[in-house]
């Protein structure tokens, strides 16, 4: 025979419900830092390519566009295990609050974002996006000693022009502050 | 034929395919029937039969083990019925298909993305991995907006 | 006129869409206080009615194995008994539209048509399921009709007669025969909770042994007769337990007996819901010997208490 | 009490000149290698004179340098943590040994799964068949030739294996029916297949055929680098995530002898005891369920929403919490939400009152489940059982107190054993372990709350070497083998996984008992087909290509359906 704690919890549970509302309210639980869609905020993006190496499923891709490098997401391969996010040295990629991702479709589950990329003065092909070579640049100058500092600059901006094949090549061939330490 | 239109919408009975998947789907579409979600209250049973069945949800990234069983399920199920990819390795193979890695194991298209649209046509896909309950019923409602449009096949097909 | 007359009783009240839709209510009911006790939210109330009109509108499938005429035409058997059945049972007036001397007994066969097609049904579909589930309810209708019998039998002999309508009205004026022979009722309550294929005797479809029993290759239009047959036994379950023993429409004018009878109804599908949400299944030879042990002793009780203070 | 230069001096006296090598590992290893015409001998002592326990058998394929077989025997019961791990190598032109399931029934299993993937020989084995792969694939996989490697032409002809026709009974057991279940069932959430020999409802016998799940996740991770094997090894099984990564991660931390930081050895006890208390609680509804108690299904899933609350608002997902990296912890549990778990493990102590109380009280459980799916202490040994399946027929095993890792050596808890070996009694540990885990769990926050100090070592390289480590999973001893050769990658990873060993018990539970018990008996040692299934090796091309050619052949098949 039944159990009569069983038949006071039916009782009791006449009187209460806990199912969600949720098609038609809020979710049954909101929580702070739930790990959902990957959003890349294009402006901090600098297309470096970390979290592709990172990326666990392979759901983070480059490709390469015409003159631009395409940061490709196929969330729907993602596992969601924020890997990315540890990885990038910009904060540009992270992983939304936002679940309700089904859709019809399965290339419509893509987020992307497209990088500028340079093009070398001499040969005209594309080498590194551009903003890759600010924060380079950035980063040299801010580690670099005070005193060779200006040199150090102009020599950037001329190197910074070339692929690194036609760098290579040029290298000797440039008038560059640099030529004279070696 | 707005009566039965409206009848399939609040009805849809699940059939629920686990191919090869690590459970994480599974359990969680489990608790989509437990008291917290409990989509009952959206007409929906479980019925784990495929002949009663409108919905077919597909878990896991399907084994080439997996695969006829798959489509006999797929072929068990009467018209008009509505296909639901569940999760990552549904979807695409998820973290079991790489590129540059031939994975015997695992049903494959041409381009070696992994999924179960490679073995039968897919309505609606669920991303997450796993989708948490709230995804499965939001994948759902947008799987029954899908289903007015199916229609019957001319010959009812007698499968076995 | 009088065959109008006839086609409505036939089709409106008491017959098809009346029960229909009280079968309906019913088993809603049942689902919504399931869930409810189950902390649940449960199915919006046009429920079993959406099952139904998509089951019918969907494309139906007859296994190539399956024995095809039979496996058809048993489906068809099993909705026109039940609609059969419905002539019998007095819904609210004091009489049914079919009602001579000794309609209980035809009640008694027509009410074990059901459980026979479905032991049909297993075999037809040659599945494997099917077959077991086949056996199993062979095994429990062995159990619960001698019961179930037996406690008719008794009450037959309480009120000196086998007339449905003759039943319903002795019990006038609240001398109710739950009063007058609780073990009869208990007896044939605990039998309905197996002829609705209820936990814990809802052994021949369990689930999670072998899918959905008898019916399980069944599809489309075929199990949406199935569904409605099912729809209609809630409704002959609740309304002939309160013909038999809470006295039915207690002889009120017309609206009033039949909302008097099915309030009482519903207090019978309440209970026997309290009874499915509070136990697990019993394993099928565990149900026999629980049958013989619990529900014939209390009907021969009650026909032994039937001898004694008689009518 | 035996110790390791005990068990050392006397394989030493036992095999002399035929033990070719032996070292320690990390955690009270000893790795030794020996001519393989001596494992039976081996096997033989370590099982009889000192009550070993054989812990995993697989094997890997090194190339031209041949075929690495590795059996691990568990010694824990006596000094914590021991472990002997016998290699022996075959060369690839005759890889042949002896089988060791004469002497114990737990190595039956691996050895058909090693015969069928590697192509071994196991001399002697009774029953040596079809089991984990295609019924497609060639029947009698030979030995992973040297022809092969060495590119010499052999002929196309496929050996086909005994063509599988699902639901139509054999020819040979017309007296008896068979009742398949699965690969597709209501009592089962996952694909296995059990072929059910019955009279009337009586079952005379059970067959079994896994390998569903079958998704090559071994051999995946050999090709990924340990960073990113940390979340395959949680998806190998979405249950036991947490258990599973704790494990790869141990063992990888064993490679490098790291030690990790004591908050993220508190972090991953606590993380494992909820995914404990989440997972008995999912089994205790499925198997209600299975005996048709909906509302209890109900109720303790109920429950378990609460603890999945909480592993959301630690880890930010329900299901692969993604919490552990090599060295210690990704994720921190913040301060502020301590109170609030704290509360919410309150409110699951009160609300699981209920469904204890009625488990242990409702006479239809107790008519299901008491005598039901026997499983004797003998048996139980025999077969190798692990984890509260064993531990209901009264063998005393537990990872988390005979080989501690992370904090379970500074935690106290009972290991809880019942001798009955019923259904029952497996209901019983199990709500036993839920307590036992709550209080786990309790103790884990209030040390948590006043421990700080980092969350993990760095680590960036991988030294040469190879290292053994278990951990207590869900359903019993996880174990993971992880060779080294340096780099970044793994050279091999080898995982035994406790439902591996236990669905090994499943026939002899099933013999003389009915139909309709036969689901709750499977559930009973809650299965997890994702984790038996996980595996795999073939590391040589052409066989690879023959499986295509077969299942062209099953693609034609299906046409006829």
């Amino acid at each position: 025979m039944p159990s009569l704690v069983l038949l006071k919890e039916m009782i009791k549970a006449l009187r209460r419900c806990v199912t969600t509302r949720y098609p038609f309210g809020p979710p049954a639980t909101i929580i702070h830092g739930y790990r959902g869609q990957p959003e890349i905020d294009k402006e901090k993006c600098t297309g470096c390519g970390a979290c592709a190496q990172a990326c666990s499923t392979e759901a983070i891709r480059m490709k390469q566009g015409e003159d631009a490098r395409i940061i490709d997401i196929f969330y729907g391969k993602c596992a969601f295990c924020q890997r990315c996010e540890d990885v990038c040295p910009e904060d540009a990629i992270r992983l939304t609050e936002r679940f309700e991702l089904a859709g019809y479709e399965r290339e419509s589950l893509r987020v992307n974002n497209e990088v500028r990329m340079s093009k070398c003065a001499n040969c005209g092909h594309t080498f590194f996006p551009d903003k890759q070579i600010e924060i380079m640049k950035k980063r040299v100058l801010e580690n670099i000693k005070a005193d060779i500092k200006a040199e150090v600059q102009v020599d950037l901006e001329k190197y910074s022009r070339y692929c690194v094949n036609c760098r290579r090549d040029l290298s000797f061939t440039m008038d560059t502050h640099t030529r004279k330490w070696y | 034929m707005g009566l039965i239109d409206w009848a399939r919408k609040k009805s849809p009975w699940i059939t629920h395919a686990h191919c090869g998947g690590c459970n994480g789907c599974d359990i969680e579409i489990a608790a989509a029937l437990t008291p917290r979600f409990d989509i009952e209250r959206l007409g929906c049973l479980l019925k784990n039969n495929p002949r009663y069945s409108d919905v077919l949800i597909i878990t896991g990234p399907v084994p080439k083990h997996t695969e006829p069983m798959l489509l006999r399920i797929y072929q068990q199920t009467p018209d008009p019925k509505i296909v639901m990819a569940i999760g990552e390795c549904a979807i695409a193979g998820g973290i079991y298909v790489e590129e540059g890695y031939d994975n015997y194991s695992i049903a494959r298209g041409a381009d070696n993305a992994g999924g179960a649209d490679k073995v039968v046509p897919v309505d609606v896909y669920v991303p997450g991995c796993p989708p948490k309950p709230e995804a499965i019923i939001h994948g759902l409602a947008l799987a029954l907006k899908k289903l007015p449009e199916k229609k019957l096949k001319a010959k009812a097909s007698n499968t076995r | 006129m009088s065959f109008l007359m006839y086609l409505a009783d036939f089709l409106i009240y008491p017959g098809l869409v009346f029960a229909f839709v009280v079968g309906w209510f019913f088993y809603w009911l049942f689902r919504k206080l399931r869930a409810r006790m189950q902390y649940r939210r449960g199915p919006p109330w046009f429920q079993p009615f959406a099952d139904i009109i998509k089951l019918l509108s969907k494309s139906s499938i007859v296994p190539k194995t399956a024995h095809r005429k039979l496996f058809v035409w048993l489906a068809v058997v099993l909705f026109v008994s039940i609609w059969a059945t419905l002539m019998f049972i007095p819904a609210g007036s004091s009489s049914a539209p079919i009602a001579f001397f000794g309609d209980l007994i035809a009640l008694l066969y027509l009410l074990l048509i059901p459980p026979l097609v479905f032991v049909a049904c297993g075999p037809s579909s040659s599945s494997p399921y099917g077959s077991i589930g086949s056996n199993r309810e062979v095994v429990l209708m062995l159990a619960y009709e001698s019961a179930f019998t037996i406690a008719i039998i008794s009450i037959a002999f309480m009120t000196r007669s086998l007339s449905l309508s003759v039943i319903v009205g002795q019990q006038s004026g609240f001398s109710w025969l739950i009063f007058r022979n609780p073990f009869a009722a208990a007896a044939i309550f605990l039998c309905l909770v197996g002829k609705l294929h209820l936990k814990p005797f809802d052994i021949p479809e369990a689930e999670q042994e072998i899918v959905a029993g008898t019916v399980t290759e069944y599809s489309g239009k075929f199990l949406g007769l199935i569904e409605i047959s099912r729809t209609l036994l809630w409704y002959i379950a609740g309304v002939l337990f309160a013909d038999l023993f809470l006295g039915g429409g207690d002889g009120l004018p017309p609206p009033w007996c039949v909302i008097d009878l099915l309030i009482k109804a519903s207090i019978v599908v309440f209970t026997l819901t309290i009874v499915n949400v509070a136990s697990a299944r019993y394993r099928i030879d565990q149900a026999f010997t629980w049958y013989l042990k619990i529900p014939i002793p209390l009907s021969l009780i009650g026909l032994a208490l039937a001898f004694v203070i008689g009518g | 009490m035996t110790t390791a230069t005990e068990i050392e001096s006397a394989l030493r006296a036992a095999l002399g000149s035929d033990l070719i090598e032996s070292y320690r590992g990390a955690d009270n290893r000893c790795f030794i290698r020996i001519n393989r015409n001596r494992i039976r001998d081996i096997c033989r002592i370590l099982l009889t004179d000192f009550q070993a326990r054989l812990c995993q058998l697989s094997g890997m394929d090194l190339g031209l340098e041949g075929l690495d077989l590795f059996y691990s025997f568990s010694l824990d019961h006596g000094e914590k943590g021991l472990h002997v791990i016998v290699k022996a190598n075959l060369p690839r032109e005759d890889p042949k040994i002896d089988s060791l399931t004469l002497l114990t029934e737990s190595a039956n299993f691996p050895e058909r799964e090693t015969a069928e993937l590697l192509g071994i020989q196991f001399l002697d084995h009774p029953n040596l068949k079809h089991f984990m792969l295609p019924y497609e694939w060639p029947a009698k996989m030979e030995s992973s030739s040297r022809t092969e490697i060495f590119g010499e032409e052999k002929s196309n002809e496929v050996q086909q294996g005994a063509a599988w026709v699902p639901l139509r009974p054999s020819k040979e057991s017309m007296l008896a029916s068979v009742i398949p279940i699965g690969p597709y069932h209501p009592a089962l959430i996952e694909t296995a297949f059990f072929k059910l020999q019955v009279d009337g409802e009586k079952i005379l016998n059970a067959d079994m055929k896994f390998g569903f799940n079958h998704r090559g996740i071994m051999r995946l991770m050999q090709n990924r680098s340990y960073w990113r094997d940390i979340y395959l090894a949680e998806r190998v099984c979405g249950i036991c995530s947490q258990a599973h990564s704790t494990a790869f991660c141990r063992t990888a931390e064993m490679i490098n002898k790291i030690d990790i930081p004591d908050r993220a050895r508190y972090i991953r006890t606590f993380m494992c005891e909820l995914e404990r208390l989440q997972s008995h609680l999912l089994w205790l509804g499925v198997a209600m369920d299975l005996i048709g108690f909906q509302t209890l299904f109900m109720l303790s899933w109920k429950d378990r929403e609460i603890v999945m609350d909480c592993q959301e608002m630690i880890s930010g997902a329900r299901v692969h919490k993604a919490m552990n990296t090599i060295g210690g912890a990704r994720r921190d549990i913040a301060k502020e939400i301590i109170p609030k778990i704290e509360t919410k493990i309150t409110e699951l102590k009160k609300s699981l009152v209920t469904t204890i109380n009625t488990v242990a009280n409702d006479s239809i459980i107790k008519a299901r489940t008491k005598d039901v799916g026997l499983l004797t202490k003998n048996d139980a040994i025999n077969l190798g059982v692990v984890g509260p399946t064993a531990r209901a027929s009264g063998v005393d095993i537990d990872v988390r107190r005979d080989d501690p890792y992370a904090a379970y050596g500074e935690v106290s808890f009972k290991v809880i054993t019942r001798s009955e070996g019923d259904v029952l009694a497996k209901v019983v540990v199990r709500l036993g372990e839920i307590e036992e885990a709550l209080g786990i769990c309790e103790y884990c926050l209030d040390v948590l709350q006043n421990v700080g100090g980092s969350l993990s070592t760095e680590t960036s390289e991988f030294a040469e070497g190879d290292a053994f480590g278990k951990v207590e999973a869900l359903r019993g001893e996880l174990v993971y083998y992880i060779a080294s050769d340096g780099t970044n990658v793994p050279k091999a990873v080898r995982m035994r996984t406790p439902s591996f060993n236990n669905n090994a018990s499943i026939p002899y539970m099933l013999r003389e008992q009915t139909i309709a018990d036969a689901p709750i008996i499977i559930g009973s040692i809650d299965p997890c087909f994702s984790c038996t299934d996980r595996l795999v090796e073939l590391e040589d091309v052409k066989t690879h290509r023959r499986y295509m050619a077969t299942l062209k052949q099953l693609s034609r098949k299906r046409k006829r359906l």
